[in-house]
């Protein structure tokens, strides 16, 4: 054997309590990442399977190609157009504001911002990234929409367009943060070597940082609007209860997952069409969102530069 | 290819070194000519050539020294450097030495030699060889050459003997030529001397090639 | 002896120049000539100030918040230091080039092109860049790969990549401060080759820790030290042989001999 | 070019004044998404303030607003905190664990690790799904608050497993050398020279994601069904209401007394949340600075 | 001459070691032998695989995957790469310092303890900790403040609080990589000295990029090149005079001389 | 202290410096000695040693070629270890003279000499002290010593010029003794030359002390 502790006093069971030691808590462990598999598994299983029911009854074309959404007033229609539709005006409005104003937070924080002020601010914008979208939804209800209503006075309370401002001024903060998160890593020493060869800040920001930067602020922006997308509350509350297919913002309208609350809420009965009909909502819903953040996690992934 | 400003800066030691070479051959040469032509002028003439190796000499010896400050030379490099230094030194003995005889001409003075010469011009000749072959021999790391250099180290021994011998015989002949004899019998002391100093080099040729050290003797 | 005090015209000159970071001194009077197209080696332990007096020719301090400046440095009759002057122009005639290759994620060309872009250079772009990586010696290397990412390029390259950037703009004088600090042993000898190159051109002021490198590479070295107060002053200036054979200022010998604790 | 210092030059003039412009636009976004949030908190302040009485917090719902209050939510989120964090920590905190440390880089953990990063964008709402199906109708919990912390779990196992992730790869490399290299068995040297270092992390992540499920309105909506509950839960088999929930109901009602004690709850339980993340974000700022130094 | 090949007893004797990552082929027959009390310097030109030569010798490279190693490395009798030996065993008795001073954030003394508890050591820590942190030269300089986090630790002595840390626990033999190239030149030396002093009680072996480290720290220089396919292999393993002098082989005087490419 | 480990090695150096200057010495003072008390043993002996010096020579040269190697020296450092070489050299050169005292005192054989020894001895005394005073100035880098050594060589010229008349007066007078007269110039030319040995020290101390070049002569 190795001269074993020739010179060093160890207790003699201390390597074989270590071994088992770290032999049990390699399993635990390891069963713990399992975890967040079954977790998947069983939300593909579990939407799938209930959406089938659905499927079973309704044809999957009358589905994609009906232009009515109507689940429980006759004739029942189940067209996801609608609401699809509404879903994706609130996220187009909100984006137009979340997208330049993030970005225009972003490069004042990471590129502008003396160091104090940066201080404040950031910390400021994550925990007002904190606050729960209920509270926006009050706040578009109450606040927004009188407000708007000044200017488009045949505005309907719940519409799509309140919704969207607020929804972009929520995801703000969450676009800002990550944006200038990508703006950070991006290596002092470029700023310098620009700003050797004669350029100014303006240039040094938008010629060398944001290029540098652009994967992640790009993965900001869909990761982002992924989440306008599975809001929740705020839609719920301020942006309506009806099914529209339409564009103009000041109607209101239905989306996705304010159509998931309301069923959930009325207590549809078990196993009934009603009740599948959300699931089949529901795993479009996270199938969108699943493309739109695979497809962000893969821009930062494959476009970024390694320093 | 890199290291090519200190390779640089290698070639042109060696170019000093060769220059001071040709020199102090032809201080060595004049000397002897001076000697056999009784030419004050040409002896003063060699009196002052010692000053430009000696000038030649501080200069090398400050680059070579810089040299290894700035480059950190190592194995082969280094011995260059060093081999370099001591080859400068030995090159420069030699001038003294060539000094050595045009001083010693004048010391004689515009008087008649006591003897025609013959032997010292050959041993003259003779170190001079050794000299363009050990240089040769440097600057080709070219360790045969200066194995050969050292062999013929002993035929200038053997001149020399010689010459004292014949010196001495006159002496006893004639003693008012003592003075003269001996200043002769100097003279063939320097022109050995001489021939020692290429043995010198020839060592220190075969140090750079080897890293061998030079107590072959 | 060949160390001579040539006397060149002189191209920055540096008056009784004080350095604050906040209260902290780092470098105190500072006077000193940077003579045209020599190579000026700044050497000195650890945080005597080297970078700082470095970053003072093309007024990079200017960008870390709390520094102040007292005293002159005069380019072109001019302090730059004064009120008149915008430092980007001093930047566009004095490059810099820093101690690790900082390449543009872009590719090779647009990093050499990036200079001549902001600046508002109106001509052909493609000789400049040609002639910018020529001059560095990088051209045989990357011809055929113009377009590339410049971060496909090794250490070295990239670092002789960072010196085209620089020298695309024409600048008068380059900055490099430790520039092989993060090079092997053979891409820092085709830097210093470069230099040497260079010189003939341009004005170049280098920061190094190594001595040797310093001594290789440089005409004038000036020997920099913080004393208690761990502010830098310039404690002896002359030409690179002159100091590293024999200084004249005790503390220039400790140092280079490696006796200074 | 020109040699000489041009110091009049036009064209850097012009660049100033594109850069200054520039600089002008950031800060009205800044300026415009500070007014938006600061708008929101203001409004929310100015309708609720006189609303935040011991009744709103003592007292159970009712339909007559000045009577209503928050503690059988209040009570109702802080039990399904508990019961959350007690079934997330450990399994979040092992995952990380085991998928930084142990797991061998192969196809199965960038797997794991891309699905994580997605699960934690799939839209709360799903989640609800989920838990809906599963644990109130599947396992038969009912619509009791396991049910409720169990997919609130479900909901933040992945925003913790990332932020402990980060928290742990945030160790320098070469802590675990320095440690294997004493003869560290691997359990030894992620306990004493990984965990340490990575703690303040791990538990900055841990309060992040409670406050995400504190707020968390929608996953509740489809669990709870938005029933009146006037009582507080004992057993975990209970059923229950939350915050947001409460909040949500009050917001639903026309009239407009019940909308002020909306923006009273909306208070206390914006006190509730920007307390734990200031903690977080201390914690986080303190470690910061630790790890540059 | 002084140049002897004292013929010491061997410590570790590498017998034909391979070492593959992947399918890359990074070593090939790699023999020699590590003399005890000596102190054996690897040189050789960047990814020639001085690096994992050296983790061969206590199985750090067991933790990089796809690793394998042919033939053997014979440590006290035993092929450490055999079956029986569990590789914690290894490296409780063969330490190791890195490139980069990597303190733990713990206080200077949980540093040095930090092995011994690992170990499962009984008995006076305070003593051996003041031991090693004696025998790392750090005692003087540390002892007041042996509570204080290793982080304030100029480099230097955090390089020899690493040095303490794996003297803690008593190993025979010290592996170096490159200890002082993150390390300033005053630093440098403390730690050359500091070698010197240890080499009397240990065995070391250090891997170092500087020549005229190797050559003033080392017994024995062993000299690794990779050829076409990027393998490495031993050139040259000889006295350390020897090698910096006059090499035997080509290869190895290109490389000390700068002249490889 | 910084770079001990440097300056013990420097330190080794001058005492193989010390162990040298020591036995050339006994070497310069032992030949002499023989040649007046005509002891061909003691002659063969200062032969022997020579061998000595060689190899300490040698050694020593190697240790600082490493040393150069391996401690990448500036300065004043480089200095030290280039005079050290040069020193060292001198100093082995010296005890070749003396070795050639000793061999010519063979080649006299066990006759009488042909005169009493006055000046040769108080040459060698001479050159002996003015060896130690200069290697005191080399030791402590004294320069106001080692100018002081420049100046006695030249007493050990007129001495040498005594000699050489004199012996050359003996010569005219009795051409038979002009072999041994001869031997005995030698000699004196031998403790010239190693006096000179001494001033070359001296100029390498100013070397040292200063960076300047010894071109003074
Ligand atoms: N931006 C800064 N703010 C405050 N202090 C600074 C700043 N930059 C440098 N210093 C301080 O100024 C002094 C000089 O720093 P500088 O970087 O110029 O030294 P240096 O000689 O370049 O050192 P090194 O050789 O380590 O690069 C140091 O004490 C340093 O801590
Ligand atoms: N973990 C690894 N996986 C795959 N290849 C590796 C790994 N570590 C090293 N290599 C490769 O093995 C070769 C030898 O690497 P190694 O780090 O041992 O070289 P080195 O001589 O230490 O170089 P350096 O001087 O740059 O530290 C290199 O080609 C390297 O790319
Ligand atoms: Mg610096
Ligand atoms: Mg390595
Ligand atoms: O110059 P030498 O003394 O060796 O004749």
């Amino acid at each position: 054997m190795i001269k074993d502790d020739k010179n060093l006093k160890v207790r003699r069971s201390h390597r074989l309590r270590v071994k088992i030691e770290g032999k049990v808590i390699g399993f635990l462990v390891g069963s713990a990442a399992f975890i967040t598999i079954l977790v998947t598994i069983s939300i593909v299983w579990n939407l799938a399977q209930q959406s089938l029911g659905f499927f079973s009854e309704i044809s999957i074309i009358e589905f994609f190609s009906s232009t009515r959404w109507s689940p429980i007033l006759i004739p029942r229609e189940f067209g996801i157009a609608p609401l699809v539709a509404g879903t994706f005006l609130v996220m187009i409005i909100s984006s137009f504001v979340a997208v330049p104003i993030g970005l225009a937070v972003a490069i004042f924080l990471a590129e502008y911002a003396p160091n104090n002020i940066r201080k404040i601010l950031r910390p400021m914008l994550e925990v007002l990234a904190g606050i729960p979208t209920i509270v926006y939804g009050y706040f578009a209800l109450t606040f927004v929409t009188p407000l708007l209503k000044l200017v488009f006075d045949d505005m309907i309370i719940f519409n799509a367009l309140s919704a969207g401002l607020v929804m972009g001024i929520m995801i703000i903060p969450f676009v800002s943060s990550l944006t200038e998160d990508a703006l950070i890593s991006v290596p002092n020493s470029l700023r310098q070597a620009s700003y050797a060869l004669g350029a100014t800040k303006f240039e040094t920001s938008i010629k060398i940082v944001v290029p540098a930067a652009l994967s992640g602020i790009v993965a900001a922006f869909i990761l982002g609007l992924s989440r306008a997308i599975g809001e929740t509350m705020l839609v719920t509350i301020a942006a309506g209860a009806t099914p529209n297919l339409t564009f103009n913002p000041i109607e209101s309208i239905q989306t996705m997952t304010a159509y998931i609350v309301q069923l959930a809420l009325g207590e549809a009965a078990h196993g009934s069409v009603e009740y599948q009909s959300i699931y089949a909502v529901g795993i479009l819903l996270f199938i969108i969102t699943f493309a739109m953040n695979t497809l962000g996690h893969w821009v930062v992934r494959r476009w970024r530069n390694v320093y | 290819m890199p290291r090519e400003e200190f390779d640089k800066a290698l070639d042109e030691l060696q170019e000093t070194i060769e220059k001071v070479q040709k020199l102090v051959e032809k201080m060595i040469i004049d000397s002897v000519k001076s000697l056999e032509n009784r030419d004050m002028d040409l002896s003063n003439k060699v009196i002052e050539m010692d000053d430009e190796v000696d000038k030649y000499r501080d200069d090398l010896e400050q680059k070579a020294i810089f040299l290894i400050a700035s480059e950190q030379p190592l194995a082969t490099d280094l011995r260059k450097i060093i081999t370099t230094l001591r080859v400068i030194m030995e090159l420069e003995r030699m001038g003294d030495y060539a000094e050595g005889i045009a001083k010693i001409n004048l010391r004689i003075g515009e008087t008649e030699l006591i003897k025609p010469l013959i032997d010292i011009p050959s041993m003259s000749k003779k170190s001079i060889e050794m000299m363009r072959n050990c240089m040769k021999a440097y600057k080709n790391t070219d360790v045969k050459l200066a194995e050969s250099v050292c062999r013929v180290d002993d035929e200038v021994d053997v001149l020399k003997d010689r010459v004292i011998n014949e010196l001495l015989q006159i002496m006893m002949k004639d003693p008012s030529s003592s003075r003269q004899a001996t200043y002769l019998i100097f003279i063939a002391h320097n022109l050995e001397r001489i021939a020692d100093r290429s043995t010198n080099i020839a060592e220190d040729t075969i140090f750079l090639a080897t890293g061998k050290s030079r107590s072959i003797d | 002896m060949t160390i001579e005090n040539k006397i060149n015209k002189v191209s920055l000159k540096v008056k009784d120049l004080s350095v604050y970071y906040g209260a902290f001194k780092a470098l105190e009077e500072i006077s000193m000539d940077i003579e045209e197209n020599q190579v000026t080696a700044l050497i000195g332990p650890s945080g005597c100030g080297k970078s700082t007096l470095l970053r003072c020719f093309n007024r990079m301090n200017d960008l870390f918040p709390n520094t102040k400046i007292e005293g002159q440095i005069i380019y072109d009759d001019i302090d730059i230091y004064s009120q008149a002057i915008d430092p980007v122009l001093i930047r566009s005639k004095i490059g810099m080039v820093f101690q690790k290759p900082n390449p543009f994620p872009k590719s090779i060309y647009d990093n050499v092109a990036f200079g001549l872009k902001i600046n508002g250079f109106v001509g052909n772009y493609d000789e400049e860049v040609e002639r910018a990586l020529i001059q560095s010696a990088l051209w045989e290397e990357v011809k055929d790969r113009l377009n590339d990412n410049a971060f496909s390029l090794s250490g070295g390259q990239q670092q002789r990549l960072c010196m085209a950037r620089a020298l695309a703009i024409r600048p008068d004088v380059i900055l490099l401060d430790e520039p092989t600090s993060a090079l092997d042993p053979i891409a820092t000898v085709k830097i210093e080759d470069l230099i040497n190159v260079l010189k003939k051109d341009y004005t170049i002021i280098i920061v190094t820790h190594n001595m040797q490198q310093a001594a290789r590479v440089s005409d004038k070295t000036a020997f920099l030290l913080s004393g208690e107060n761990r502010c830098g002053k310039l404690i002896e200036m002359d030409a690179t042989e002159k100091i590293f054979t024999t200084p004249f200022k005790k503390e220039t010998e400790d140092y280079i001999t490696g006796r200074f604790s | 070019m020109s040699t000489k210092i041009d110091i009049n030059s036009s064209s850097l003039s012009r660049r100033k004044l594109i850069g200054f412009l520039f600089i002008s636009f950031c800060l009205l976004g800044v300026l415009v998404a500070f007014m938006g949030l600061m708008s929101l908190l203001v409004q929310v302040i100015i309708q609720g303030y006189e609303w935040v009485t011991p009744n709103l917090i003592f007292n159970y719902p009712s339909r007559h607003p000045e009577q209503a209050g928050l503690w059988a939510a209040l009570i109702g989120t802080l039990y399904m905190m508990g019961l959350t964090a007690l079934i997330t920590v450990p399994v979040g905190v092992g995952a990380a664990i085991y998928l930084e440390e142990y797991a061998p880089k192969n196809w199965f953990t960038s797997f794991v690790e891309i699905n994580t990063s997605n699960l934690a964008g799939v839209p709360s709402i799903v989640y609800g799904l989920l838990g809906l199906s599963i644990f109130v109708y599947f396992l038969k919990l009912e619509r009791s608050i396991l049910a409720g912390s169990l997919t609130m779990s479900l909901l933040i196992l992945p925003v913790l497993i990332l932020t402990s992730r980060e928290a742990i790869k945030s160790v320098p490399k070469a802590h675990r050398e320095a440690a294997f290299a004493l003869g560290g068995d691997r359990w030894q040297v992620v306990r004493m020279a990984v965990l340490p270092t990575a703690f303040p992390g791990i538990l900055t992540g841990i309060i992040l994601a409670l406050s995400r499920a504190i707020g968390e309105a929608a996953p509740m909506v489809a669990i709870t069904a938005l029933v009146y509950i006037t009582f507080v839960p004992v057993t975990p088999m209970d059923r229950f209401t939350v915050m947001p929930i409460q909040i949500f109901n009050w917001v639903s009602r026309p009239q407009d007394e019940f909308r002020g004690l909306a923006a009273g709850g909306i208070i206390i339980l914006l006190i509730l949340l920007l307390s734990m993340n200031s903690i977080a974000v201390i914690l986080r700022n303190k470690y910061q600075v630790r790890s540059e130094e």
